[in-house]
């Protein structure tokens, strides 16, 4: 028997799913995830790592070449980064930090990204969420966890009309649908 | 007392209705009472009605701090049911709805005791075994319980939506046929007539601000804002503001209190025969005599002395209502109010003696005390006349969260896995 | 919905944290050695003011993080919020 | 078209737009920017309402929201029907199909009618009295008639298909109310260069300035100062104006709900657009500019259709170009009702008599009555009306002194104006919690110290001329936004006094006649009098007595005029009296609008494992769990769950079953001290289990009571891998949490939930080994190498799995733990490999009844929140040796170690082919009667196919030292006698882990 799956057996949470083009909402391709957590030997090793400092300023992301660190918590960050990544980034986070105290755990596939971009995008996202999405209050470059209507998503906006939206596997298709919902109208 | 009646009310009528007194007198605070009640709820003043009929004690007062029936009386969704888990909860809760089926009468005083049936509605295989489990359990104590199929539970509620296809499809539901509503404020009205007409001085705007305790540590008096009442026992009943009460004598009970929010919709001609309480999406429902839907559900996450809370609870409140009677979508919100409800963490209350000679207290009943108002005022006027409790109150101390014989009616409708 | 001020993260809508009793009660390092009235205590007895109100809140879909607040329950506004660990504020009426 | 009462020009409406709609079957003309009642009016229909107790037939008295009369039924379609709308706030369109409300069988003619005829009888609280004897009579025949004859509109009957959208917004400046004071908070605000939200009610901007005729701002006429005004406003890229736009409630922390209607005035609406948003507003500044409502006189008969309030018959005129008469008396206490006096004058109709109680009227506005010629009768009271569906006449007497009239006169009129003045909109400024002030001069209340970053400007904080509301509100609006600007507005207009006149006018017609003051609910003087003799004292007591203010306006012309007529009664200053609270919504609020999109799969989030599709194109049966949508059974033909459980569980203990275990909770515990962590939370010594070792895991509340379960892992010395009940994963979570922030920080550990990282597979009996054989890298499955409670990683079908080596069955089996996207491939893969070897899919009931035959526990199911971990014999989990853990100190209470609690115990029934009823309880002796002594209750009950009985988990008083006793279930049909045996009912040896 074949030992191994063919190489298009992963199934996201999101395929299939499409949206009027008006509303400006697709999934993100598949990437690789960890949370770090640590103490701050460790993070510097992780630092060092990547080749960045981690952002230290409360729901702020820093990135460098495709990988990106979002500022989760005052001692926790989402790593994003390309999914050929893999296991080797994880590898070599692990081996930086050896024994200083910290917690690396991978959330691939934990969690999957929707993106929300053009005019409507903030006026949808506030169907859901309460934060104040003005460029003032929530600049680019701002991440932080958040609620949708009534799912926890993080919320990271990448540009002036574009948001990265993180959501758990399993409420990926209530947000997206959520949203799809909330732009009916311009569908 | 003026006898309530149909024919007396023919004959006020042609008089233009001029010849009616006022239902309780107005009197001045004496200064020494055998006994004070503070709070002038549903409880307090059932338990001076019960402290003078039953035990001889007329020489006593009701203390408010600003109008009877003003506190959660007057702003609860009025279910009453009894078809609690536990044996003795049961047994307290059934104590209350056999008064409660001869209160008006008792009273002089219509309360309006509607037993339409109170339907708790499963949403989950979880659901139905806990249901189950009341049902069993409820009969098994006399208590009357029985399960609906979605069917039954449908043709019982005629808006009931049943489709499979909702979100939380309904799988049956618990029926208390005794259960129903009352009208609240009549409650408080009728027990404050009847008591003033047995003697008992109801003394309104009175907040009792201190109280104060013998060498020996027992009470001896109360300070409020019309002076100083000497008395020997003090009955405390004072809902959300029972910690504040029981602080000026120094006990400390495991209560919290919290907003809890209650609306109605504008009335209409009448659609809805039953009360349904759904516990999984989270709202309950009934329709006044008026016509208002009468709706509420929990209560907001954080202490308050508020009364009021978020708009957010309601919106999900009526999110559930919305799910399960689709047909009320349309339907308009009239008033929103709150009151404070002081919880146990147990979530069962407390009719007790304190650790304070003469202090009694009643208290704890959370989210659900209304349908308790005879049972609780009579087991506490039955505590604080012989200084012991009823056996039905008797579980239902203060000890039993420091010995551990929790009376956990919360727990034990435990989400399953 | 209140607007509740992380220490961390800033002003945020109530919606997204969770609500965690009274503040300042430590698990004390020895249960086993407390007496049963100390031991009720720590499970059951909490300050219920009216008035200012020490309280723990999570922003659980936030930071993450819990941390305390002092709050004047006769009016819901919010005195001060603080970091798990750090002292209660002095004073500070509503 | 025959529209007797309209004006020949003027008004805001579309003349060149006709509509037609029907009210009660019968069609009629009106314009588009009419309302239902400016179009009914125009048409001379004057009667639009029966009233709630006395079913009097009741008119428009208003224009706005403030209308209590004239409440009607709009039916779109059989689907859209909505009861209880004012016809002053129904816009017209084509086609639009209204009904009255509240009488049988038509509106003139009501039988309900016959109540206005034993009103003597029903005074306010009459119910309380009587209905008492004979008891049984409530029940069946008091109670259903006055719930028949209670309520206003119907319900609808059918499920609205309308959509309704809610939205958060922020702004630094949210202004509520578009009259002049707000537009000129607006302007000003704006200019401060935050984002200022305007919203007004209304279907335009403009408020009081909508219907205002002679006045110029800034030199222009009103109107074109508004339109300008606006267009400015409009093009402000940080201002949004909202319109149909009703600020409905005030919550803490500058938090406001608005109700914005989208759809109901168009004819055709389109399907996609939301009937109604509601937006919930978080403003750093609030200015309130809600303007004031116009009181009503309270006279006796002063509820006659042609009664209204003078400045909406203003508005009728100027607005919507209708004449509320041809010839009109005009009774009031306060200057504004000569503005409508002169309005309607100009307009052709005849004044009949301006009956002023004030026996000097003077100022800008009576003069210009007077020098127009109006008849003016000072010191004038009127006394009464008559007409049956109509007014007729009116009755007018002279005042003298104290409360004394003398001889009255008739009058002959179709309509009445009347206004006693104006009462400031302090609704929200009330329900901010901010403290309102008793104003003696202008009696009324006003808005005092705020609690909120709010302001009040204009009529509704008194400030009621128009150039003192436009000056007022810009300087809100500067001083809310920061913004350092200053403007003036040059404003000619009539001013008049802004005083009026609360509670009842004098009348010589005796102790029955009926001056209405809450007009909806039907609550006259004569009610507020007897309720205070009744010893009602407090306006809370009056209020709930006679249920003034409770009616759908709440009160919003009524309530003023209740504390007048009380505090009248009682004697003491209105302040003294008090004040009801003031509570949201200011006008009703659709529940649809509130509830937004959570409808159906909306409703909440419906979670689903990755391999959820495969189990529906299977035909699985789905239960819900918490969010979770679980497998509980995969029927085959036409088997129903008892047949297909049967056939599954057999299945699996005779070859395999493969089950989805993705929705167990799973928390990755990291960091140096993980293991000193999990000795601390959880009931279990984990100090020495070896990496890649498995163990049950049990963990208790700080109060002692079993509140979670589940196999833990050991992947390396500092990382666990916890499983949790499905629905316990947050709460575990959180609990664990509380613990590591709050008490531990110092600890080196970290928690991840890692629930959806995982699709879990369990493949469960003989043959599990034998079908992952194939399908394994890297791991050897021998049970030396891989014994039962042990995991390992390694590969399956090439993708990186941890394997544990568990049994929740009692069968060899073995859960694959694999990157979620690869859950259904891998899954696949397995069910390929498993057809020779009889693997069965099974769901949630089947791996129930397998727990159960082993005598495993369910959390939540055999324990409900009141059980220990001795309770459910799981002492041999507890770590003694430890010092402590959550929930230890609090196991050594005396209740937990009482010998009669309830403890778990098998049970056969002597029958085997009866199965209990879960939830059934437990009693000793057989023959009981109610309140029979019980003691235990059945948890889990199934029929169990491999033992070919049925089999039983209950909770038992003592229960362990009752092995072999008989003990009995009380049921409908009678007792059932059971036996209660060891919870293990299947391989008590424990040989087939083994495979
Ligand atoms: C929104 C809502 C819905 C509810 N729905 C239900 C339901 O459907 N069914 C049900 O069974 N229960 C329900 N409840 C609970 C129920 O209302 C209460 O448990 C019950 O009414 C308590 O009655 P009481 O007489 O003890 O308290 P209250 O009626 O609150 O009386 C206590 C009185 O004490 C007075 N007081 C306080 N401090 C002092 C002082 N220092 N001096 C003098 N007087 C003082 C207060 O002013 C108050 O009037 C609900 C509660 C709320 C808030
Ligand atoms: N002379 C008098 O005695 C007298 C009396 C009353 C009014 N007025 C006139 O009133 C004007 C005062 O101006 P103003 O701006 O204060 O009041 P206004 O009445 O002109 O405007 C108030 C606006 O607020 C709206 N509104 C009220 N509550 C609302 C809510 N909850 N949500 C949304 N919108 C709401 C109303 O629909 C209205 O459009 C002056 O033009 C004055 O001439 C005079
Ligand atoms: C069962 C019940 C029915 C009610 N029905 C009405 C009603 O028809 N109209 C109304 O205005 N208020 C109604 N109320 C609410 C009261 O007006 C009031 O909000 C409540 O007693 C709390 O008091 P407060 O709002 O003054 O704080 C009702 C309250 C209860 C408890
Ligand atoms: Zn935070």
């Amino acid at each position: 028997m074949d030992k191994t799956l063919a190489p298009n057996a992963a199934r996201g949470a999101l395929d299939g799913f499409t949206a009027a083009p008006a509303l400006g909402l697709a999934a993100a391709c598949p990437m690789t995830r960890f949370v770090l957590r640590g103490r701050a030997e460790a993070l510097a090793a992780a630092e060092a790592e990547l080749g960045f400092l981690l952002p230290r300023q409360a729901c702020r992301a820093a990135s460098l070449d495709g990988r990106h660190a979002l500022w989760l918590g005052p001692d926790e960050w989402l790593i994003l980064a390309p999914l050929a990544d893999g296991p080797a980034l994880g590898e070599a986070l692990e081996a930086a930090m050896g024994a200083h105290p910290h917690s690396l755990v991978e959330i691939s596939q934990r969690q999957t990204a929707i993106v929300i971009s053009g005019p409507r995008a903030t006026g949808l996202l506030n169907v859901g969420c309460p934060l104040d999405l003005d460029l003032a209050a929530f600049p680019v470059g701002m991440c932080t966890r958040t609620v949708f209507a009534k799912a926890e998503i993080g919320l990271w906006r990448r540009a002036p009309d574009s948001f990265h939206i993180e959501v758990w596997r399993s409420f990926s298709p209530y947000v997206w649908r959520f949203l799809e919902a909330a732009g009916a109208e311009y569908a | 007392m003026q006898k309530f009646s149909a024919l007396e009310l023919f004959r006020q009528g042609l008089s233009g209705q001029s010849g009616w007194r006022p239902q309780w007198r107005n009197p001045e605070p004496k200064a020494a009472y055998d006994a004070v009640i503070i709070g002038g709820g549903g409880h307090g003043l059932g338990a001076a009605y019960y402290l003078a009929k039953q035990h001889g004690l007329r020489n006593i007062a009701v203390l408010e701090k600003g109008w009877l029936g003003g506190g959660n009386t007057g702003r609860n969704t009025t279910i009453i049911r009894s078809n609690y888990l536990f044996d003795e909860s049961a047994a307290l809760y059934d104590h209350a709805l056999k008064l409660w089926e001869g209160l008006s009468q008792d009273l002089n005083y219509n309360v309006m005791f509607s037993q339409r049936g109170v339907l708790m509605l499963a949403h989950t295989v979880h659901d139905v075994q806990v249901f189950k489990r009341h049902v069993h359990a409820n009969r098994a104590n006399g208590v009357d319980n029985e399960w609906l199929s979605a069917e039954e539970a449908k043709a019982f509620c005629p808006p009931l939506n049943i489709q499979p296809n909702m979100r939380y499809p309904v799988l049956g539901g618990a029926l208390q046929r005794r259960g129903g509503t009352a009208r609240h404020d009549a409650v408080a009205w009728g027990y404050a007539r009847a008591a003033d007409a047995l003697g008992v001085d109801i003394i309104e705007n009175c907040e009792v601000t201190a109280i104060r305790r013998n060498a020996a540590g027992a009470v001896e008096a109360v300070e409020t804002t019309r002076g100083v009442i000497k008395t020997p026992k003090i009955g405390v009943s004072a809902a959300g503001h029972t910690s504040v009460v029981l602080g000026m004598a120094g006990v400390r009970l495991p209560l919290e209190s919290y907003p809890l929010q209650a609306l109605v919709s504008e009335p209409i001609k009448p659609v809805f025969p039953c009360v349904v309480m759904s516990n999984t999406i989270h709202a309950y429902i009934s329709q006044s005599d008026k016509g208002e839907l009468v709706i509420g559900a929990g209560t907001d996450v954080y202490t308050s002395y508020t009364q009021r809370g978020g708009l957010h609870i309601n919106q999900h409140t009526l999110e559930a209502i919305c799910e399960l009677f689709p047909m009320f979508r349309r339907m308009r919100m009239l008033r929103n109010w709150g009151g404070i409800v002081d919880v146990t963490p147990d979530r069962s209350p407390i009719i007790a003696k304190t650790s304070v000679p003469g202090l009694y207290v009643n208290c704890g009943w959370g989210t659900g005390g209304f349908k308790a108002t005879p049972g609780a005022a009579h087991t506490l006027a039955w505590t604080i006349a012989k200084d012991e409790p009823h056996p039905i109150n008797a579980p239902f101390t203060i000890e039993r969260f420091r010995d551990g014989f929790l009376i956990d009616e919360a727990a034990a409708a435990a989400v399953a896995h | 919905m209140l607007l509740i001020t992380c220490p961390y993260c800033g002003p945020r809508p109530e919606l997204e944290f969770s609500h965690g009793g009274e503040a300042h009660i430590a698990r004390p390092e020895k249960p086993s050695e407390l007496s049963i009235e100390d031991w009720t205590q720590y499970l059951y007895l909490r300050a219920n003011p009216k008035g200012l109100h020490a309280e723990r809140w999570r922003h659980l879909h936030g930071c993450a993080r819990f941390f305390n607040a002092l709050r004047d329950t006769t009016t819901d506004q919010f005195v001060a919020t603080y970091k798990a660990g750090e002292p209660r504020p002095t004073g500070g009426a509503a | 078209m025959n529209a007797p009462f309209r004006t020949a020009a003027g008004g805001r409406h579309d003349r060149g737009r006709p509509v037609s709609f029907s009210f009660d079957g019968k069609t009629y003309q009106g314009f588009a920017g009419d309302t239902l009642a400016s179009a009914l009016l125009a048409n001379g229909v004057c009667l639009m309402g029966r009233s709630f107790k006395y079913h009097r037939p009741r008119g428009v008295i208003a224009a706005g929201s403030d209308e209590p009369n004239a409440l009607v039924s709009v039916q779109r379609d059989a689907a859209r029907y909505a009861p209880n709308l004012r016809a002053t706030q129904v816009e017209l369109y084509e086609g639009l199909s209204s009904e009255s409300q509240n009488r049988w069988p038509s509106l003139a003619f009501d039988v309900g009618s016959v109540n206005n005829l034993a009103s003597p009888f029903i005074p306010a609280g009459f119910y309380y009295k009587t209905f008492m004897w004979p008891r049984k009579a409530w029940d069946r025949f008091y109670e259903p008639n006055i719930r028949a004859a209670a309520g206003l509109g119907r319900s609808p009957t059918e499920a609205d298909p309308d959509r309704y959208l809610n939205r958060y917004a922020h702004c630094e400046v949210l202004v509520v109310g578009g009259g002049p004071a707000g537009l000129a908070a607006a302007l000003a605000a704006a200019q401060g260069g935050g984002r200022v939200i305007l919203a007004d009610e209304q279907t335009e901007l403009g408020g009081s300035l909508l219907s205002a005729t002679d006045a110029t701002i800034d030199g222009k006429p009103s109107d074109d100062w508004l339109a300008e005004t606006l267009a400015s406003l409009a093009a402000l890229p940080n201002v949004t104006l909202l319109k149909r736009a009703t600020a409905f409630g005030y919550f803490a922390h500058n938090m406001i709900g608005v109700t914005e209607r989208l759809t109901d005035h168009l004819a055709a609406p389109n399907a996609a657009t939301p009937r109604e948003r509601l937006w919930n507003i978080r403003a750093k500044q609030v200015v309130l500019a809600a303007g004031s409502i116009e009181r009503p006189l309270v006279f006796p008969d002063n509820d006659r259709p042609g009664i209204l309030l003078a400045d909406a018959a203003r508005t009728y005129l100027n607005r919507y170009g209708v004449k509320p008469g041809k010839r009109v008396v005009v009774a009031t206490g306060h200057d504004g009702a000569y503005r409508a006096a002169l309005d309607l004058h100009r307009a052709g109709v005849e004044i009949a008599a301006i009956a002023d109680l004030r026996p000097n009227p003077t100022g800008p506005l009576v003069e210009a009555a007077r020098a127009a010629g109006l008849p003016i009768r000072p010191a004038c009271a009127i006394t009464g009306t008559s007409g049956g569906l109509r007014v007729i006449t009116a009755r007018l007497s002279p005042i003298k002194g104290a409360g004394q009239v003398g001889p009255a006169q008739i009058v002959p009129c179709d309509a009445v104006l009347m206004s006693g003045g104006f009462t400031p909109s302090v609704h929200l400024f009330s329900q901010s919690r901010g403290k309102l002030r008793w104003d003696q001069d202008l009696l009324t209340y006003l808005p005092d110290q705020s609690a909120e970053q709010e302001r009040s400007a204009g009529a509704c904080r008194g400030r009621f001329g128009l150039a003192e509301a436009l000056a007022d509100g810009f300087a809100a609006g500067a001083a809310a936004s920061g913004a350092e600007v200053s403007r003036t507005f040059a404003v000619e207009a009539l001013e008049g006094d802004p005083r009026g006149v609360i509670g009842a006018l004098p009348h010589d017609r005796g102790v029955n006649a009926k001056a209405f003051v809450d007009w909806q609910n039907d609550v006259t003087t004569k009610d507020l009098k007897l309720a205070v003799r009744e010893g009602f004292q407090s306006i809370e007591h009056i209020k709930r007595y006679t249920t003034t203010g409770m009616a759908t306006d709440q009160g919003k012309t009524s309530n003023l005029n209740a504390l007048g007529v009380v505090a009248d009664v009682l004697h003491k200053p209105i302040p003294e009296v008090g004040l009801t609270t003031f509570r949201m919504p200011y006008t009703p609020v659709t529940f649809g609008a509130l509830a937004g999109l959570a409808r159906g799969d909306l409703f909440d989030p419906v979670r689903a494992t990755p391999i959820h599709d495969w189990a529906a194109e299977q035909g699985a049966v789905f239960e819900d769990v918490s969010l979770w949508k679980r497998a509980r059974y995969f029927p085959r033909g036409s088997e129903d769950m008892e047949a297909a459980v049967r056939r599954e569980c057999v299945s699996v203990r005779a070859g395999c079953g493969i089950f989805d275990a993705s929705t167990l909770g799973k928390i990755e515990v990291v960091g140096p001290d993980a293991a000193e962590f999990m000795n601390r939370m959880y009931v279990n010594a984990w100090t020495k289990l070896g990496v890649g070792k498995c163990r049950y895991g049990v963990l208790c509340r700080e109060d002692g009571f079993v509140t979670d379960d589940g196999v833990v892992g050991r992947i390396a010395k500092d990382r666990f891998h916890v499983t949790t009940t499905t629905g316990g994963a947050p709460r575990v979570l959180g609990m664990m949490e509380d613990y590591l922030q709050t008490e531990w920080p110092d600890l080196n550990v970290w928690l991840t939930s890692t629930t959806e990282q995982w699709a879990v597979i369990a493949l469960q009996g003989p043959n599990a080994r034998r079908i992952l054989e194939g399908l394994v890298e890297g791991i050897d499955l021998s049970p030396e190498a891989l014994p039962h409670m042990s995991l390992a990683e390694g590969r399956i079908r090439g993708v990186p799995t941890r394997l544990f080596r568990v049994s929740f069955s009692g069968e060899l089996g073995f859960e694959i733990n694999v990157a979620a996207d690869h859950g259904r491939a891998v899954w696949e893969a397995v069910w390929a490999a498993g057809q020779p070897h009889g693997l069965t899919p099974y769901g949630t009931e089947t791996m129930h009844v397998l727990r159960a035959e082993k005598g495993f526990i369910i959390v939540g199911q055999e324990t409900d929140g009141t059980a220990t971990p001795d309770d459910v014999g799981l002492t041999w989990a507890v770590g003694k040796a430890k010092p402590d853990f959550v929930g230890k100190r609090s196991l050594a209470r005396p209740a937990m170690s009482e010998p009669d609690r309830k403890q778990l115990v098998g049970l056969y029934t002597d029958d085997g082919a009866v199965v209990l009823e879960e939830g059934a309880q437990i009693v000793a002796t057989a023959g009981q009667t109610p309140p029979m002594r019980l003691i235990g209750h059945v948890t889990s009950s199934y029929y169990s196919a491999v033992l070919g009985r049925s089999i039983a988990l209950a909770m038992v008083s003592g229960g362990r030292a009752r092995l072999g006793e008989s003990l009995y279930s009380p049921s409908p049909v009678g007792d059932i006698p059971v036996k209660v045996v060891p919870t293990v009912f299947y391989d008590p040896e424990g040989a087939r882990v083994n495979g």
